[in-house]
Protein backbone atom coordinates (compact mmCIF):
# COMPACT_ATOMS: atom_id res chain seq x y z
CA UNK A 1 0.00 0.00 0.00
CA UNK A 2 1.33 3.32 -0.95
CA UNK A 3 1.01 6.29 1.56
CA UNK A 4 -0.95 9.00 -0.03
CA UNK A 5 -0.83 12.72 1.92
CA UNK A 6 -3.05 15.63 0.42
CA UNK A 7 -2.13 19.31 1.17
CA UNK A 8 -3.55 22.08 1.28
CA UNK A 9 -6.53 22.71 -1.33
CA UNK A 10 -6.09 19.06 -2.18
CA UNK A 11 -7.15 17.85 1.56
CA UNK A 12 -10.37 20.15 0.89
CA UNK A 13 -10.61 18.06 -2.40
CA UNK A 14 -10.40 14.37 -1.08
CA UNK A 15 -11.80 15.20 2.59
CA UNK A 16 -9.16 13.85 4.07
CA UNK A 17 -5.33 14.84 4.75
CA UNK A 18 -3.87 11.30 3.55
CA UNK A 19 -5.18 7.73 3.39
CA UNK A 20 -3.55 4.02 2.47
CA UNK A 21 -4.20 3.24 -1.42
CA UNK A 22 -3.70 0.33 -3.42
CA UNK A 23 -2.22 2.12 -6.42
CA UNK A 24 -3.41 -0.48 -9.37
CA UNK A 25 -0.23 -2.18 -11.30
CA UNK A 26 -0.50 -0.18 -14.81
CA UNK A 27 0.18 3.22 -12.76
CA UNK A 28 3.85 3.33 -12.53
CA UNK A 29 4.60 7.15 -13.01
CA UNK A 30 3.59 10.26 -11.12
CA UNK A 31 1.36 11.56 -14.46
CA UNK A 32 -0.59 8.18 -14.59
CA UNK A 33 -1.14 8.51 -11.02
CA UNK A 34 -2.22 12.48 -11.27
CA UNK A 35 -4.64 11.12 -14.09
CA UNK A 36 -6.00 8.05 -11.99
CA UNK A 37 -6.35 10.04 -8.94
CA UNK A 38 -7.91 12.98 -10.71
CA UNK A 39 -10.87 10.38 -11.80
CA UNK A 40 -11.18 8.27 -8.58
CA UNK A 41 -11.57 11.34 -6.59
CA UNK A 42 -13.77 13.34 -9.17
CA UNK A 43 -12.06 16.03 -8.65
CA UNK A 44 -12.35 17.73 -11.74
CA UNK A 45 -8.47 18.63 -12.64
CA UNK A 46 -7.39 19.73 -9.33
CA UNK A 47 -4.84 16.90 -8.91
CA UNK A 48 -3.60 18.04 -12.73
CA UNK A 49 -2.64 21.30 -11.92
CA UNK A 50 0.45 22.13 -12.76
CA UNK A 51 1.02 23.90 -9.52
CA UNK A 52 0.55 20.65 -7.32
CA UNK A 53 3.98 19.46 -7.42
CA UNK A 54 4.51 15.89 -5.75
CA UNK A 55 6.92 14.55 -3.80
CA UNK A 56 8.60 10.84 -3.12
CA UNK A 57 9.32 9.62 0.10
CA UNK A 58 9.64 13.44 1.03
CA UNK A 59 11.85 14.47 -1.84
CA UNK A 60 9.94 16.46 -4.84
CA UNK A 61 10.07 14.98 -8.30
CA UNK A 62 9.38 15.92 -11.90
CA UNK A 63 6.92 14.60 -13.93
CA UNK A 64 6.64 12.13 -14.74
CA UNK A 65 8.79 9.80 -12.53
CA UNK A 66 8.13 6.27 -10.97
CA UNK A 67 6.35 5.27 -8.72
CA UNK A 68 6.18 1.82 -6.20
CA UNK A 69 3.69 0.69 -4.61
CA UNK A 70 5.16 0.99 -1.44
CA UNK A 71 5.91 5.13 -1.10
CA UNK A 72 4.98 7.76 0.61
CA UNK A 73 3.44 10.31 -1.93
CA UNK A 74 2.51 14.36 -1.21
CA UNK A 75 0.44 16.25 -3.31
CA UNK A 76 1.54 19.68 -2.78
CA UNK A 77 0.24 22.69 -4.27
CA UNK A 78 1.85 26.14 -3.80
CA UNK A 79 3.81 26.48 -0.30
CA UNK A 80 3.86 29.16 2.04
CA UNK A 81 3.58 29.95 5.62
CA UNK A 82 4.26 32.60 8.05
CA UNK B 1 17.31 26.82 16.10
CA UNK B 2 13.94 26.01 14.59
CA UNK B 3 10.68 24.75 16.00
CA UNK B 4 7.75 23.58 14.18
CA UNK B 5 4.76 22.94 16.59
CA UNK B 6 1.25 22.34 16.91
CA UNK B 7 1.03 23.76 20.51
CA UNK B 8 0.67 27.97 21.24
CA UNK B 9 3.59 30.16 22.11
CA UNK B 10 4.64 33.30 23.61
CA UNK B 11 6.19 35.88 21.20
CA UNK B 12 7.40 38.02 24.23
CA UNK B 13 8.76 34.88 25.68
CA UNK B 14 10.33 34.02 23.08
CA UNK B 15 11.99 37.06 22.89
CA UNK B 16 13.47 36.65 26.49
CA UNK B 17 14.85 33.51 26.00
CA UNK B 18 16.58 34.41 22.31
CA UNK B 19 17.96 37.55 24.15
CA UNK B 20 20.10 35.36 26.82
CA UNK B 21 21.04 32.96 23.70
CA UNK B 22 22.53 36.32 21.72
CA UNK B 23 23.92 37.64 24.76
CA UNK B 24 26.56 40.01 24.08
CA UNK B 25 25.22 41.20 20.75
CA UNK B 26 24.13 44.87 19.87
CA UNK B 27 21.33 44.61 17.80
CA UNK B 28 18.06 42.18 17.60
CA UNK B 29 15.81 42.29 14.96
CA UNK B 30 11.97 40.08 15.84
CA UNK B 31 9.36 39.48 13.58
CA UNK B 32 6.22 38.33 14.69
CA UNK B 33 3.07 36.90 12.68
CA UNK B 34 -0.30 36.64 14.14
CA UNK B 35 -3.39 35.38 13.02
CA UNK B 36 -6.00 38.55 11.76
CA UNK B 37 -9.72 38.93 13.18
CA UNK B 38 -10.20 40.31 9.12
CA UNK B 39 -8.92 39.66 5.62
CA UNK B 40 -9.69 41.93 2.38
CA UNK B 41 -13.41 40.03 1.93
CA UNK B 42 -14.72 39.54 5.61
CA UNK B 43 -13.95 38.14 9.41
CA UNK B 44 -11.62 35.37 10.07
CA UNK B 45 -12.45 33.35 12.49
CA UNK B 46 -9.03 31.08 12.74
CA UNK B 47 -6.32 29.67 10.86
CA UNK B 48 -5.23 26.13 10.03
CA UNK B 49 -1.37 25.58 8.55
CA UNK B 50 -0.11 22.10 7.97
CA UNK B 51 3.22 21.20 7.58
CA UNK B 52 4.88 18.04 6.25
CA UNK B 53 7.83 16.76 7.97
CA UNK B 54 10.98 16.12 7.90
CA UNK B 55 10.42 18.64 4.41
CA UNK B 56 9.77 21.66 6.31
CA UNK B 57 12.33 21.51 9.05
CA UNK B 58 14.99 20.35 5.77
CA UNK B 59 13.78 23.58 4.14
CA UNK B 60 14.26 25.83 7.34
CA UNK B 61 17.43 24.76 8.25
CA UNK B 62 18.76 25.25 4.91
CA UNK B 63 17.28 28.73 5.01
CA UNK B 64 18.92 29.32 7.94
CA UNK B 65 22.47 28.09 7.01
CA UNK B 66 21.53 30.74 3.85
CA UNK B 67 21.31 33.05 6.32
CA UNK B 68 24.41 32.47 8.39
CA UNK B 69 26.42 32.61 5.50
CA UNK B 70 25.23 36.26 4.01
CA UNK B 71 25.29 38.23 7.62
CA UNK B 72 27.42 38.44 10.45
CA UNK B 73 24.42 36.54 12.68
CA UNK B 74 25.22 35.76 15.65
CA UNK B 75 22.27 33.94 16.58
CA UNK B 76 18.81 33.06 14.45
CA UNK B 77 15.48 31.48 16.00
CA UNK B 78 12.30 30.82 14.31
CA UNK B 79 9.24 29.31 15.59
CA UNK B 80 6.14 28.37 13.55
CA UNK B 81 3.10 26.94 14.49
CA UNK B 82 0.69 24.17 12.48
CA UNK B 83 -2.59 23.38 13.64
CA UNK B 84 -5.48 25.80 14.49
CA UNK B 85 -5.28 28.95 15.68
CA UNK B 86 -7.57 31.65 16.72
CA UNK B 87 -7.71 35.72 15.78
CA UNK B 88 -4.75 37.03 17.81
CA UNK B 89 -2.72 34.10 17.50
CA UNK B 90 1.19 34.30 17.07
CA UNK B 91 1.96 32.09 13.90
CA UNK B 92 5.67 32.74 13.65
CA UNK B 93 8.14 34.31 15.63
CA UNK B 94 11.80 35.39 13.70
CA UNK B 95 14.39 36.98 15.70
CA UNK B 96 17.87 37.73 14.11
CA UNK B 97 21.06 39.15 16.39
CA UNK B 98 24.02 40.85 15.37
CA UNK B 99 26.59 43.10 16.74
CA UNK B 100 25.42 45.80 14.60
CA UNK B 101 21.90 46.52 12.93
CA UNK B 102 21.58 46.25 9.48
CA UNK B 103 22.59 42.29 9.69
CA UNK B 104 19.59 41.62 11.81
CA UNK B 105 17.39 43.52 10.02
CA UNK B 106 18.38 41.50 6.32
CA UNK B 107 18.99 38.26 8.37
CA UNK B 108 15.16 38.25 9.94
CA UNK B 109 13.72 39.70 6.54
CA UNK B 110 15.54 37.25 4.41
CA UNK B 111 13.81 34.35 6.84
CA UNK B 112 10.24 35.78 6.11
CA UNK B 113 10.57 36.20 2.63
CA UNK B 114 12.03 32.32 2.66
CA UNK B 115 9.12 31.23 5.09
CA UNK B 116 6.31 33.62 3.21
CA UNK B 117 7.05 31.87 -0.08
CA UNK B 118 8.71 28.40 0.16
CA UNK B 119 8.85 27.43 3.46
CA UNK B 120 6.75 24.08 2.94
CA UNK B 121 3.60 25.02 4.96
CA UNK B 122 -0.26 25.49 3.72
CA UNK B 123 -2.38 28.14 5.28
CA UNK B 124 -6.13 28.08 5.53
CA UNK B 125 -8.40 30.99 6.52
CA UNK B 126 -10.96 29.79 8.42
CA UNK B 127 -14.09 32.09 7.66
CA UNK B 128 -17.80 31.97 8.89
CA UNK B 129 -18.78 30.85 5.64
CA UNK B 130 -15.56 28.18 5.46
CA UNK B 131 -12.56 28.13 4.69
CA UNK B 132 -9.91 29.34 1.79
CA UNK B 133 -6.33 28.26 0.90
CA UNK B 134 -3.83 31.19 1.22
CA UNK B 135 -1.16 30.81 -0.93
CA UNK B 136 1.46 33.57 -1.66
CA UNK B 137 0.86 37.41 -3.19
CA UNK B 138 2.20 38.07 -6.02
CA UNK B 139 3.91 41.05 -3.68
CA UNK B 140 5.45 38.08 -1.52
CA UNK B 141 7.24 36.40 -4.67
CA UNK B 142 8.52 40.06 -5.31
CA UNK B 143 9.96 40.33 -1.81
CA UNK B 144 11.54 37.09 -2.20
CA UNK B 145 12.83 37.64 -5.59
CA UNK B 146 15.09 41.07 -4.00
CA UNK B 147 17.52 38.65 -2.47
CA UNK B 148 18.38 37.00 -5.93
CA UNK B 149 17.92 39.96 -7.55
CA UNK B 150 21.38 40.61 -5.29
CA UNK B 151 23.33 37.05 -5.80
CA UNK B 152 22.64 38.61 -9.54
CA UNK B 153 23.96 42.05 -8.85
CA UNK B 154 27.07 40.80 -6.84
CA UNK B 155 27.92 37.99 -9.08
CA UNK C 1 4.08 56.05 21.86
CA UNK C 2 7.51 57.10 23.04
CA UNK C 3 9.58 56.63 26.82
CA UNK C 4 12.98 58.28 27.15
CA UNK C 5 14.03 57.06 30.40
CA UNK C 6 16.60 56.61 32.91
CA UNK C 7 15.10 53.42 34.23
CA UNK C 8 15.81 50.20 33.42
CA UNK C 9 13.36 48.34 30.77
CA UNK C 10 12.79 44.42 28.95
CA UNK C 11 12.48 44.17 25.71
CA UNK C 12 10.44 41.25 26.29
CA UNK C 13 7.67 43.31 28.38
CA UNK C 14 7.54 45.62 25.86
CA UNK C 15 6.69 43.31 23.42
CA UNK C 16 3.82 41.20 25.01
CA UNK C 17 2.43 45.04 25.57
CA UNK C 18 2.85 46.48 22.12
CA UNK C 19 1.05 43.20 21.47
CA UNK C 20 -2.15 44.07 23.19
CA UNK C 21 -1.80 47.57 21.48
CA UNK C 22 -1.33 46.52 18.33
CA UNK C 23 -3.97 43.68 18.51
CA UNK C 24 -5.38 43.02 14.98
CA UNK C 25 -2.13 43.31 13.55
CA UNK C 26 -0.60 40.81 11.13
CA UNK C 27 2.79 41.90 11.73
CA UNK C 28 5.06 43.00 14.41
CA UNK C 29 8.89 43.90 13.61
CA UNK C 30 10.88 45.07 17.02
CA UNK C 31 14.49 46.22 17.28
CA UNK C 32 15.78 46.04 20.56
CA UNK C 33 19.51 47.50 20.90
CA UNK C 34 21.76 46.18 23.96
CA UNK C 35 25.56 47.26 25.59
CA UNK C 36 27.89 45.24 23.96
CA UNK C 37 30.41 44.38 26.39
CA UNK C 38 33.51 44.56 23.50
CA UNK C 39 34.11 47.61 21.03
CA UNK C 40 36.25 47.19 18.19
CA UNK C 41 39.27 48.34 20.35
CA UNK C 42 38.95 46.34 23.60
CA UNK C 43 36.26 45.45 26.60
CA UNK C 44 33.16 47.75 27.54
CA UNK C 45 32.33 48.21 30.92
CA UNK C 46 29.06 50.46 30.64
CA UNK C 47 27.50 52.89 28.22
CA UNK C 48 26.26 56.75 29.41
CA UNK C 49 23.18 57.97 27.50
CA UNK C 50 22.50 61.62 27.43
CA UNK C 51 19.43 63.57 25.91
CA UNK C 52 18.11 66.99 25.93
CA UNK C 53 14.25 67.39 27.03
CA UNK C 54 12.41 68.46 25.42
CA UNK C 55 14.02 68.36 22.04
CA UNK C 56 14.81 65.03 21.97
CA UNK C 57 11.11 63.82 22.24
CA UNK C 58 9.96 66.00 20.28
CA UNK C 59 12.47 64.67 17.57
CA UNK C 60 11.44 61.54 17.91
CA UNK C 61 7.81 62.72 17.58
CA UNK C 62 8.33 64.33 14.46
CA UNK C 63 10.12 60.66 13.09
CA UNK C 64 7.15 58.40 14.30
CA UNK C 65 4.90 60.98 12.60
CA UNK C 66 7.06 60.36 9.30
CA UNK C 67 7.00 56.63 9.33
CA UNK C 68 2.90 57.13 10.06
CA UNK C 69 2.54 59.17 6.76
CA UNK C 70 5.14 56.50 4.55
CA UNK C 71 4.23 53.29 6.09
CA UNK C 72 0.48 52.00 6.67
CA UNK C 73 1.01 51.15 10.26
CA UNK C 74 -1.03 50.63 12.69
CA UNK C 75 0.96 51.14 15.99
CA UNK C 76 4.79 52.18 16.93
CA UNK C 77 6.53 52.13 20.03
CA UNK C 78 10.10 53.80 21.09
CA UNK C 79 11.49 53.42 24.39
CA UNK C 80 14.85 55.05 25.08
CA UNK C 81 17.08 54.87 27.80
CA UNK C 82 19.62 57.89 28.90
CA UNK C 83 21.60 57.65 32.04
CA UNK C 84 24.23 54.89 33.04
CA UNK C 85 23.74 50.82 31.89
CA UNK C 86 25.62 47.89 31.92
CA UNK C 87 26.88 45.41 29.23
CA UNK C 88 23.93 43.40 27.61
CA UNK C 89 20.86 46.19 29.29
CA UNK C 90 19.01 47.21 26.82
CA UNK C 91 19.65 50.90 25.43
CA UNK C 92 16.79 51.12 22.82
CA UNK C 93 13.19 49.26 21.86
CA UNK C 94 11.64 50.06 18.93
CA UNK C 95 8.27 48.25 17.40
CA UNK C 96 5.92 48.80 14.34
CA UNK C 97 2.68 47.00 13.47
CA UNK C 98 1.28 46.42 10.56
CA UNK C 99 -1.29 44.12 8.18
CA UNK C 100 1.35 43.19 6.51
CA UNK C 101 5.24 42.84 7.00
CA UNK C 102 7.02 45.06 5.29
CA UNK C 103 5.60 48.17 6.67
CA UNK C 104 6.34 47.09 9.83
CA UNK C 105 10.21 46.16 8.57
CA UNK C 106 10.73 49.33 7.30
CA UNK C 107 9.07 51.41 9.36
CA UNK C 108 11.12 49.97 12.39
CA UNK C 109 14.41 50.43 9.99
CA UNK C 110 13.51 53.89 8.99
CA UNK C 111 12.96 54.52 12.96
CA UNK C 112 16.43 52.71 14.05
CA UNK C 113 17.99 55.23 11.26
CA UNK C 114 16.73 58.29 12.39
CA UNK C 115 17.68 56.96 16.16
CA UNK C 116 20.70 56.93 14.78
CA UNK C 117 21.97 59.73 12.75
CA UNK C 118 19.80 62.74 13.88
CA UNK C 119 18.25 61.71 17.25
CA UNK C 120 19.18 63.94 20.16
CA UNK C 121 21.45 61.71 22.40
CA UNK C 122 24.79 61.51 23.29
CA UNK C 123 26.73 58.27 23.68
CA UNK C 124 29.59 57.63 25.63
CA UNK C 125 31.17 54.27 25.95
CA UNK C 126 32.56 53.09 29.07
CA UNK C 127 36.33 51.15 28.71
CA UNK C 128 38.72 50.25 31.60
CA UNK C 129 40.58 53.07 30.38
CA UNK C 130 38.37 55.64 30.25
CA UNK C 131 35.39 56.44 27.90
CA UNK C 132 34.46 57.27 24.18
CA UNK C 133 31.89 59.31 22.81
CA UNK C 134 30.29 57.66 20.12
CA UNK C 135 29.75 59.67 16.68
CA UNK C 136 27.51 57.80 14.08
CA UNK C 137 29.70 55.50 11.71
CA UNK C 138 29.30 56.67 8.21
CA UNK C 139 27.67 53.58 7.84
CA UNK C 140 24.25 55.11 10.11
CA UNK C 141 24.63 57.91 7.56
CA UNK C 142 24.43 56.25 4.70
CA UNK C 143 21.58 53.73 6.19
CA UNK C 144 19.74 56.98 7.12
CA UNK C 145 19.92 59.06 3.66
CA UNK C 146 18.49 55.48 2.39
CA UNK C 147 14.77 57.09 3.14
CA UNK C 148 15.59 60.40 1.23
CA UNK C 149 16.94 58.69 -1.47
CA UNK C 150 13.33 57.01 -1.69
CA UNK C 151 11.88 60.17 -1.84
CA UNK C 152 13.48 61.86 -4.68
CA UNK C 153 13.22 58.61 -6.69
CA UNK C 154 9.58 58.80 -6.38
CA UNK C 155 9.32 62.54 -6.66
CA UNK D 1 22.72 84.35 34.43
CA UNK D 2 22.49 81.79 31.32
CA UNK D 3 21.65 78.36 31.38
CA UNK D 4 25.08 76.65 29.62
CA UNK D 5 24.65 72.83 28.43
CA UNK D 6 27.55 70.62 27.75
CA UNK D 7 26.77 67.66 25.99
CA UNK D 8 28.75 64.52 25.06
CA UNK D 9 32.56 65.29 24.64
CA UNK D 10 31.91 68.68 25.94
CA UNK D 11 30.69 67.46 29.09
CA UNK D 12 34.26 65.94 29.17
CA UNK D 13 36.17 68.90 28.21
CA UNK D 14 34.42 71.03 30.84
CA UNK D 15 34.36 68.59 33.49
CA UNK D 16 30.33 69.29 33.85
CA UNK D 17 26.84 69.16 32.27
CA UNK D 18 25.45 72.34 33.10
CA UNK D 19 26.76 75.31 34.59
CA UNK D 20 25.01 79.25 35.71
CA UNK D 21 27.11 81.80 33.52
CA UNK D 22 27.58 85.48 33.86
CA UNK D 23 28.70 86.36 30.06
CA UNK D 24 30.00 89.25 29.78
CA UNK D 25 27.80 92.19 28.60
CA UNK D 26 30.09 92.56 25.18
CA UNK D 27 29.32 88.88 24.57
CA UNK D 28 26.13 89.28 22.01
CA UNK D 29 26.00 86.19 19.64
CA UNK D 30 27.18 82.90 19.50
CA UNK D 31 30.12 83.52 17.44
CA UNK D 32 31.85 85.57 20.21
CA UNK D 33 29.98 83.05 23.04
CA UNK D 34 32.17 80.00 21.43
CA UNK D 35 35.72 81.92 21.28
CA UNK D 36 35.14 83.67 24.87
CA UNK D 37 34.07 80.27 26.52
CA UNK D 38 36.56 77.99 25.10
CA UNK D 39 39.56 80.31 26.43
CA UNK D 40 37.61 80.28 29.87
CA UNK D 41 37.54 76.38 29.17
CA UNK D 42 41.09 76.12 27.50
CA UNK D 43 39.58 74.22 25.88
CA UNK D 44 41.23 74.16 23.04
CA UNK D 45 39.19 74.84 20.10
CA UNK D 46 36.73 72.01 21.18
CA UNK D 47 33.96 75.24 21.37
CA UNK D 48 34.70 76.26 17.84
CA UNK D 49 34.55 73.16 16.56
CA UNK D 50 31.92 73.54 13.49
CA UNK D 51 30.77 69.83 14.34
CA UNK D 52 29.33 71.23 17.91
CA UNK D 53 25.66 72.88 16.64
CA UNK D 54 24.21 75.59 19.53
CA UNK D 55 20.60 75.58 20.36
CA UNK D 56 19.13 78.54 22.52
CA UNK D 57 16.45 77.60 24.18
CA UNK D 58 15.77 74.44 23.08
CA UNK D 59 15.88 75.50 19.42
CA UNK D 60 18.79 75.16 17.43
CA UNK D 61 20.57 77.85 15.99
CA UNK D 62 22.77 78.94 13.26
CA UNK D 63 26.07 81.37 13.89
CA UNK D 64 26.01 83.95 14.89
CA UNK D 65 22.53 84.08 16.17
CA UNK D 66 21.96 86.84 19.66
CA UNK D 67 22.45 85.46 22.83
CA UNK D 68 20.80 87.12 25.42
CA UNK D 69 22.05 86.62 29.21
CA UNK D 70 18.71 84.67 30.47
CA UNK D 71 18.79 82.26 27.83
CA UNK D 72 19.56 78.59 28.06
CA UNK D 73 21.97 77.89 25.99
CA UNK D 74 23.42 74.19 24.56
CA UNK D 75 26.18 73.17 23.13
CA UNK D 76 25.62 69.87 21.08
CA UNK D 77 27.93 67.94 19.30
CA UNK D 78 26.75 65.46 16.65
CA UNK D 79 23.95 63.67 17.74
CA UNK D 80 23.22 59.78 18.15
CA UNK D 81 21.73 57.57 20.64
CA UNK D 82 20.34 53.85 19.94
Amino acid sequence: MADILYFGRLSDVTGKDSEKLDIPAAITDTAALRRWLDEEKSADGAFLDKSVRLAINNEIVVDPHPVSRSDEIAFMPPVGGG
Amino acid sequence: MITITPHPFNAAEALEAFQKEARGAGAIVTFTGLVRDTASDGDVTGLHLQAYSPMTERGVEKAIAEARKRWPVTALRIIHRTGDMAPFDPIVFVAAASAHRRAAFEAADFLMDYLKTEAVFWKKELTPTGGRWIEPRAEDYSDSARWSQTDTEKA
